[in-house]
Protein backbone atom coordinates (compact mmCIF):
# COMPACT_ATOMS: atom_id res chain seq x y z
CA UNK A 1 0.00 0.00 0.00
CA UNK A 2 2.82 2.52 0.95
CA UNK A 3 4.93 1.54 -1.61
CA UNK A 4 2.38 1.70 -4.38
CA UNK A 5 1.60 5.75 -2.72
CA UNK A 6 5.01 6.11 -2.93
CA UNK A 7 5.01 4.76 -6.90
CA UNK A 8 2.17 7.11 -7.73
CA UNK A 9 3.86 10.03 -5.98
CA UNK A 10 7.19 9.86 -7.78
CA UNK A 11 5.20 9.11 -11.02
CA UNK A 12 3.36 12.54 -10.89
CA UNK A 13 6.40 14.31 -9.72
CA UNK A 14 8.13 12.74 -12.84
CA UNK A 15 5.04 13.77 -15.01
CA UNK A 16 5.08 17.38 -13.99
CA UNK A 17 8.78 17.51 -14.62
CA UNK A 18 8.90 16.29 -17.86
CA UNK A 19 5.32 18.73 -18.81
CA UNK A 20 7.83 21.56 -17.68
CA UNK A 21 10.60 20.26 -19.46
CA UNK A 22 9.05 20.17 -22.74
CA UNK A 23 7.06 23.49 -22.22
CA UNK A 24 10.85 25.38 -21.51
CA UNK A 25 12.50 23.47 -24.87
CA UNK A 26 8.84 25.20 -26.42
CA UNK A 27 8.80 28.63 -24.68
CA UNK A 28 12.87 28.63 -25.17
CA UNK A 29 12.81 28.59 -28.69
CA UNK A 30 10.17 31.50 -28.80
CA UNK A 31 11.65 33.80 -26.13
CA UNK A 32 15.64 33.44 -26.24
CA UNK A 33 16.74 34.82 -29.76
CA UNK A 34 20.70 36.05 -28.51
CA UNK A 35 22.94 34.29 -25.69
CA UNK A 36 24.72 37.69 -24.84
CA UNK A 37 24.63 36.46 -21.05
CA UNK A 38 23.55 33.47 -18.94
CA UNK A 39 20.63 35.71 -16.96
CA UNK A 40 16.94 36.12 -18.31
CA UNK A 41 16.04 39.33 -19.12
CA UNK A 42 12.69 40.95 -18.03
CA UNK A 43 11.47 40.84 -21.99
CA UNK A 44 12.75 36.88 -21.82
CA UNK A 45 11.07 36.01 -17.91
CA UNK A 46 7.57 37.38 -19.07
CA UNK A 47 7.40 36.16 -22.48
CA UNK A 48 8.29 32.43 -20.68
CA UNK A 49 5.60 32.97 -18.48
CA UNK A 50 3.07 34.52 -20.87
CA UNK A 51 4.09 31.79 -23.27
CA UNK A 52 3.56 29.13 -20.82
CA UNK A 53 0.16 30.50 -20.08
CA UNK A 54 -1.23 31.14 -22.99
CA UNK A 55 -0.34 27.30 -24.30
CA UNK A 56 -1.90 25.89 -21.12
CA UNK A 57 -4.98 28.51 -22.05
CA UNK A 58 -4.96 26.97 -25.71
CA UNK A 59 -4.73 23.57 -24.54
CA UNK A 60 -7.96 23.87 -22.14
CA UNK A 61 -10.21 25.91 -25.15
CA UNK A 62 -8.98 22.78 -27.81
CA UNK A 63 -10.19 20.07 -24.48
CA UNK A 64 -13.44 22.05 -24.03
CA UNK A 65 -14.42 22.62 -27.84
CA UNK B 1 -9.56 -1.92 -19.36
CA UNK B 2 -6.83 -2.10 -22.32
CA UNK B 3 -8.86 -0.41 -24.65
CA UNK B 4 -9.63 2.22 -23.04
CA UNK B 5 -6.13 3.29 -21.59
CA UNK B 6 -5.36 2.45 -25.50
CA UNK B 7 -7.89 5.29 -26.69
CA UNK B 8 -6.75 7.61 -24.10
CA UNK B 9 -2.93 7.28 -25.16
CA UNK B 10 -4.53 7.87 -28.50
CA UNK B 11 -6.69 10.87 -27.82
CA UNK B 12 -4.29 12.30 -25.40
CA UNK B 13 -1.69 12.46 -28.56
CA UNK B 14 -4.48 13.70 -30.87
CA UNK B 15 -4.86 16.99 -28.34
CA UNK B 16 -1.34 17.25 -27.71
CA UNK B 17 -0.79 18.16 -31.79
CA UNK B 18 -3.82 20.11 -32.05
CA UNK B 19 -2.66 22.42 -29.31
CA UNK B 20 0.80 22.36 -30.84
CA UNK B 21 -0.48 23.67 -33.81
CA UNK B 22 -2.84 25.53 -33.14
CA UNK B 23 -0.89 27.27 -30.74
CA UNK B 24 1.91 28.01 -33.15
CA UNK B 25 -0.37 29.39 -35.99
CA UNK B 26 -2.33 31.42 -33.58
CA UNK B 27 0.13 32.89 -30.39
CA UNK B 28 2.95 34.37 -32.20
CA UNK B 29 3.84 36.92 -29.58
CA UNK B 30 2.10 35.33 -26.36
CA UNK B 31 0.44 38.22 -24.02
CA UNK B 32 -0.55 38.66 -20.73
CA UNK B 33 -4.21 37.10 -22.06
CA UNK B 34 -5.53 35.10 -25.01
CA UNK B 35 -6.88 37.99 -27.14
CA UNK B 36 -9.95 37.49 -29.46
CA UNK B 37 -7.97 37.29 -32.34
CA UNK B 38 -6.42 34.68 -30.77
CA UNK B 39 -9.10 33.00 -29.27
CA UNK B 40 -11.22 32.54 -32.59
CA UNK B 41 -7.71 31.64 -34.42
CA UNK B 42 -7.60 28.35 -32.53
CA UNK B 43 -11.53 28.11 -33.05
CA UNK B 44 -10.93 28.27 -36.41
CA UNK B 45 -7.48 26.30 -36.19
CA UNK B 46 -8.76 23.39 -34.19
CA UNK B 47 -12.01 22.83 -37.05
CA UNK B 48 -9.08 23.14 -39.97
CA UNK B 49 -7.03 20.91 -37.99
CA UNK B 50 -10.16 18.16 -37.65
CA UNK B 51 -11.10 18.32 -41.12
CA UNK B 52 -7.97 17.64 -41.83
CA UNK B 53 -7.60 15.01 -39.78
CA UNK B 54 -10.75 13.39 -41.19
CA UNK B 55 -9.98 14.00 -45.14
CA UNK B 56 -6.41 12.32 -44.22
CA UNK B 57 -8.10 9.26 -42.54
CA UNK B 58 -9.95 8.48 -45.54
CA UNK B 59 -7.46 8.89 -47.79
CA UNK B 60 -5.29 6.93 -45.85
CA UNK B 61 -7.90 3.57 -45.34
CA UNK B 62 -8.74 3.93 -49.09
CA UNK B 63 -5.03 3.70 -49.95
CA UNK B 64 -4.31 0.72 -47.59
CA UNK B 65 -7.77 -0.95 -49.51
CA UNK B 66 -6.28 0.03 -52.66
CA UNK B 67 -2.25 -0.09 -52.46
CA UNK C 1 -9.08 -16.31 -27.87
CA UNK C 2 -11.39 -14.08 -28.79
CA UNK C 3 -9.76 -11.74 -26.01
CA UNK C 4 -6.91 -11.79 -28.21
CA UNK C 5 -8.18 -11.04 -31.26
CA UNK C 6 -10.28 -8.04 -29.84
CA UNK C 7 -7.01 -6.57 -28.65
CA UNK C 8 -5.08 -7.25 -31.86
CA UNK C 9 -8.12 -5.73 -33.88
CA UNK C 10 -7.84 -2.49 -31.17
CA UNK C 11 -4.24 -2.32 -31.00
CA UNK C 12 -4.18 -1.88 -35.87
CA UNK C 13 -7.33 0.60 -35.02
CA UNK C 14 -5.13 2.82 -32.72
CA UNK C 15 -2.05 2.48 -34.82
CA UNK C 16 -3.89 3.39 -37.74
CA UNK C 17 -5.03 6.42 -35.88
CA UNK C 18 -1.70 7.29 -34.13
CA UNK C 19 -0.21 7.39 -38.03
CA UNK C 20 -3.48 9.22 -39.08
CA UNK C 21 -2.46 11.93 -36.70
CA UNK C 22 1.24 11.90 -37.19
CA UNK C 23 0.29 12.22 -41.31
CA UNK C 24 -1.98 15.39 -40.40
CA UNK C 25 0.56 17.01 -38.31
CA UNK C 26 3.21 16.90 -40.84
CA UNK C 27 0.53 18.00 -43.54
CA UNK C 28 -0.86 20.82 -42.42
CA UNK C 29 2.34 22.51 -41.24
CA UNK C 30 2.89 22.23 -45.17
CA UNK C 31 -0.62 22.99 -46.98
CA UNK C 32 -2.51 25.39 -44.27
CA UNK C 33 -0.96 28.89 -44.31
CA UNK C 34 -2.99 31.43 -42.92
CA UNK C 35 -6.13 30.50 -40.59
CA UNK C 36 -8.76 33.09 -41.88
CA UNK C 37 -11.69 30.43 -41.21
CA UNK C 38 -12.61 26.79 -39.68
CA UNK C 39 -13.64 25.41 -43.57
CA UNK C 40 -10.77 23.74 -45.50
CA UNK C 41 -10.20 25.34 -49.07
CA UNK C 42 -10.18 23.44 -52.25
CA UNK C 43 -6.69 23.90 -52.29
CA UNK C 44 -5.82 23.12 -48.79
CA UNK C 45 -7.76 19.47 -49.31
CA UNK C 46 -6.07 18.86 -52.52
CA UNK C 47 -2.92 19.93 -50.89
CA UNK C 48 -3.89 17.39 -48.00
CA UNK C 49 -4.49 14.80 -49.87
CA UNK C 50 -1.47 14.80 -52.13
CA UNK C 51 0.41 15.42 -49.29
CA UNK C 52 -0.38 12.23 -48.05
CA UNK C 53 -0.17 10.19 -51.23
CA UNK C 54 2.90 11.46 -52.28
CA UNK C 55 4.63 10.87 -48.42
CA UNK C 56 3.45 7.12 -48.76
CA UNK C 57 4.97 6.93 -52.36
CA UNK C 58 8.41 8.48 -50.75
CA UNK C 59 8.03 5.56 -48.00
CA UNK C 60 7.77 2.56 -50.27
CA UNK C 61 10.48 3.52 -52.66
CA UNK C 62 12.65 4.06 -50.21
CA UNK C 63 11.70 0.68 -48.97
CA UNK C 64 12.00 -0.61 -51.62
CA UNK C 65 15.31 0.23 -52.56
CA UNK D 1 12.91 -13.67 -30.83
CA UNK D 2 13.56 -10.78 -28.51
CA UNK D 3 16.85 -9.83 -31.16
CA UNK D 4 14.44 -9.67 -34.09
CA UNK D 5 12.31 -7.99 -32.59
CA UNK D 6 14.15 -4.96 -31.99
CA UNK D 7 16.00 -5.04 -35.13
CA UNK D 8 12.82 -4.34 -36.46
CA UNK D 9 12.00 -1.34 -34.43
CA UNK D 10 15.02 -0.24 -35.07
CA UNK D 11 14.62 -0.41 -38.79
CA UNK D 12 11.49 1.19 -38.43
CA UNK D 13 12.97 4.36 -36.84
CA UNK D 14 15.79 4.29 -39.82
CA UNK D 15 12.93 3.54 -42.68
CA UNK D 16 10.83 7.02 -41.02
CA UNK D 17 14.08 9.20 -40.07
CA UNK D 18 14.79 8.64 -44.15
CA UNK D 19 11.32 9.45 -45.24
CA UNK D 20 10.73 12.24 -43.38
CA UNK D 21 14.12 13.96 -44.78
CA UNK D 22 14.05 13.19 -48.58
CA UNK D 23 10.00 13.77 -47.94
CA UNK D 24 11.44 17.48 -46.93
CA UNK D 25 14.08 18.14 -49.32
CA UNK D 26 12.64 16.64 -52.57
CA UNK D 27 8.57 17.29 -52.29
CA UNK D 28 8.14 21.20 -51.65
CA UNK D 29 4.79 21.33 -53.72
CA UNK D 30 2.87 17.86 -53.12
CA UNK D 31 0.97 17.20 -57.25
CA UNK D 32 -0.93 14.49 -57.78
CA UNK D 33 1.72 12.15 -58.39
CA UNK D 34 5.53 12.00 -58.41
CA UNK D 35 7.33 13.51 -61.38
CA UNK D 36 10.74 12.35 -62.32
CA UNK D 37 12.52 15.32 -60.92
CA UNK D 38 11.37 14.21 -57.47
CA UNK D 39 12.12 10.57 -57.90
CA UNK D 40 15.55 11.08 -58.84
CA UNK D 41 15.83 13.16 -55.78
CA UNK D 42 14.49 10.54 -53.60
CA UNK D 43 16.90 8.08 -54.70
CA UNK D 44 19.99 10.68 -53.97
CA UNK D 45 18.80 12.06 -51.21
CA UNK D 46 18.31 8.32 -49.47
CA UNK D 47 21.54 7.50 -51.00
CA UNK D 48 23.72 10.28 -49.69
CA UNK D 49 21.49 9.67 -46.13
CA UNK D 50 22.50 6.44 -45.71
CA UNK D 51 26.21 7.27 -46.20
CA UNK D 52 26.20 9.71 -44.20
CA UNK D 53 24.61 7.19 -41.45
CA UNK D 54 27.62 4.83 -42.36
CA UNK D 55 30.09 8.50 -41.84
CA UNK D 56 28.47 9.00 -38.59
CA UNK D 57 28.65 5.46 -37.28
CA UNK D 58 32.61 5.00 -37.85
CA UNK D 59 33.07 8.54 -36.17
CA UNK D 60 30.68 8.13 -33.16
CA UNK D 61 32.21 4.62 -32.60
CA UNK D 62 35.59 6.09 -32.98
CA UNK D 63 34.99 8.07 -30.43
CA UNK D 64 33.52 6.08 -28.29
CA UNK D 65 36.59 4.12 -28.50
CA UNK D 66 39.26 6.93 -28.06
CA UNK D 67 37.31 9.37 -25.24
CA UNK E 1 14.95 0.72 -7.56
CA UNK E 2 11.91 2.14 -9.73
CA UNK E 3 12.58 5.92 -7.81
CA UNK E 4 16.26 6.14 -9.50
CA UNK E 5 15.50 4.75 -12.87
CA UNK E 6 12.29 7.15 -13.60
CA UNK E 7 14.85 9.88 -12.02
CA UNK E 8 17.68 9.00 -14.12
CA UNK E 9 14.81 9.24 -17.35
CA UNK E 10 14.10 12.62 -16.09
CA UNK E 11 17.78 13.82 -15.64
CA UNK E 12 18.06 11.68 -19.07
CA UNK E 13 15.65 14.24 -21.25
CA UNK E 14 16.48 17.32 -19.43
CA UNK E 15 20.16 16.64 -20.46
CA UNK E 16 19.16 16.27 -23.64
CA UNK E 17 16.83 19.11 -24.68
CA UNK E 18 19.63 20.93 -22.89
CA UNK E 19 22.06 19.94 -25.34
CA UNK E 20 19.72 20.11 -28.35
CA UNK E 21 19.22 23.88 -27.89
CA UNK E 22 21.82 25.28 -26.97
CA UNK E 23 23.87 23.20 -30.26
CA UNK E 24 21.14 24.88 -32.29
CA UNK E 25 21.84 28.30 -30.78
CA UNK E 26 25.95 28.32 -30.37
CA UNK E 27 27.13 25.75 -33.31
CA UNK E 28 26.01 27.57 -36.26
CA UNK E 29 28.54 26.31 -38.76
CA UNK E 30 30.48 23.25 -36.61
CA UNK E 31 33.88 23.14 -37.37
CA UNK E 32 37.10 21.35 -36.03
CA UNK E 33 36.83 22.07 -32.57
CA UNK E 34 34.52 24.28 -30.13
CA UNK E 35 35.78 28.04 -30.20
CA UNK E 36 35.96 29.80 -27.49
CA UNK E 37 33.28 31.92 -28.00
CA UNK E 38 31.18 28.68 -28.86
CA UNK E 39 32.03 27.60 -25.50
CA UNK E 40 30.97 31.02 -23.69
CA UNK E 41 27.42 30.30 -25.68
CA UNK E 42 26.97 26.80 -24.05
CA UNK E 43 28.09 28.14 -21.13
CA UNK E 44 25.75 31.22 -20.79
CA UNK E 45 22.42 29.31 -22.82
CA UNK E 46 22.60 26.45 -20.50
CA UNK E 47 22.39 29.09 -17.51
CA UNK E 48 19.46 30.98 -19.46
CA UNK E 49 17.64 27.08 -19.96
CA UNK E 50 18.14 26.19 -16.21
CA UNK E 51 16.44 29.64 -14.92
CA UNK E 52 14.05 29.16 -17.80
CA UNK E 53 13.17 25.78 -16.39
CA UNK E 54 12.59 27.06 -12.84
CA UNK E 55 10.37 29.73 -13.98
CA UNK E 56 8.40 27.62 -15.38
CA UNK E 57 8.25 25.06 -13.13
CA UNK E 58 7.21 27.63 -10.64
CA UNK E 59 4.35 29.14 -12.94
CA UNK E 60 2.86 25.80 -14.19
CA UNK E 61 2.77 24.27 -10.22
CA UNK E 62 1.25 27.96 -9.43
CA UNK E 63 -1.21 27.48 -12.14
CA UNK E 64 -1.89 23.52 -11.09
CA UNK E 65 -3.09 24.56 -7.69
CA UNK E 66 -4.72 27.49 -8.78
CA UNK E 67 -6.75 26.63 -12.07
CA UNK F 1 23.64 -16.05 -17.99
CA UNK F 2 24.02 -16.36 -21.73
CA UNK F 3 21.20 -15.60 -22.90
CA UNK F 4 21.35 -12.80 -19.61
CA UNK F 5 24.21 -11.35 -21.76
CA UNK F 6 23.16 -11.82 -25.46
CA UNK F 7 20.24 -9.32 -24.95
CA UNK F 8 22.14 -6.51 -23.19
CA UNK F 9 24.84 -6.83 -26.34
CA UNK F 10 22.22 -6.66 -28.87
CA UNK F 11 20.47 -3.83 -26.76
CA UNK F 12 23.43 -2.05 -26.46
CA UNK F 13 24.46 -2.03 -30.22
CA UNK F 14 20.29 -0.95 -30.76
CA UNK F 15 20.72 2.03 -28.37
CA UNK F 16 24.23 3.10 -30.48
CA UNK F 17 22.17 2.53 -33.81
CA UNK F 18 19.64 4.74 -32.55
CA UNK F 19 22.13 6.86 -31.71
CA UNK F 20 23.39 7.23 -35.05
CA UNK F 21 20.02 7.72 -36.66
CA UNK F 22 19.43 10.37 -34.37
CA UNK F 23 22.47 12.18 -35.18
CA UNK F 24 22.54 11.53 -38.64
CA UNK F 25 19.27 13.23 -38.48
CA UNK F 26 20.32 15.95 -37.19
CA UNK F 27 23.33 16.54 -39.07
CA UNK F 28 21.77 15.73 -42.41
CA UNK F 29 19.74 18.48 -41.78
CA UNK F 30 22.43 21.22 -40.87
CA UNK F 31 24.73 20.20 -43.47
CA UNK F 32 23.28 19.27 -46.64
CA UNK F 33 21.11 21.64 -48.70
CA UNK F 34 20.76 20.40 -52.23
CA UNK F 35 20.34 17.43 -53.27
CA UNK F 36 22.42 17.09 -56.61
CA UNK F 37 23.75 13.60 -56.81
CA UNK F 38 23.68 10.89 -54.44
CA UNK F 39 27.31 11.13 -53.41
CA UNK F 40 28.44 12.97 -49.96
CA UNK F 41 30.92 15.67 -51.27
CA UNK F 42 34.34 16.73 -49.16
CA UNK F 43 32.05 19.72 -47.88
CA UNK F 44 29.31 17.74 -46.44
CA UNK F 45 31.26 14.75 -45.01
CA UNK F 46 33.35 17.46 -43.27
CA UNK F 47 30.14 18.96 -42.16
CA UNK F 48 29.06 15.37 -40.87
CA UNK F 49 31.94 14.95 -38.69
CA UNK F 50 32.26 17.96 -37.22
CA UNK F 51 28.37 18.64 -36.68
CA UNK F 52 28.62 15.10 -34.40
CA UNK F 53 31.83 15.92 -32.76
CA UNK F 54 30.50 19.66 -31.63
CA UNK F 55 27.41 17.77 -30.70
CA UNK F 56 28.90 15.20 -28.45
CA UNK F 57 31.52 18.14 -27.07
CA UNK F 58 28.00 20.05 -26.15
CA UNK F 59 26.70 17.54 -24.28
CA UNK F 60 29.71 17.01 -22.51
CA UNK F 61 30.28 20.40 -21.40
CA UNK F 62 26.44 20.20 -20.32
CA UNK F 63 26.90 17.11 -17.91
CA UNK F 64 30.06 17.97 -16.23
CA UNK F 65 28.76 21.80 -15.43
Amino acid sequence: QEVAAFIQQESSKMKIQSSVTSFTDKCFKKCVSAIDNGNLSNYEANCMNDCLNRFLDTNIKIVEM
Amino acid sequence: SIATEMATAYATSLVNSLTENCFDKCILQPSSSLTSVEENCINDCASKFMRSWNLISKSYIARINNP
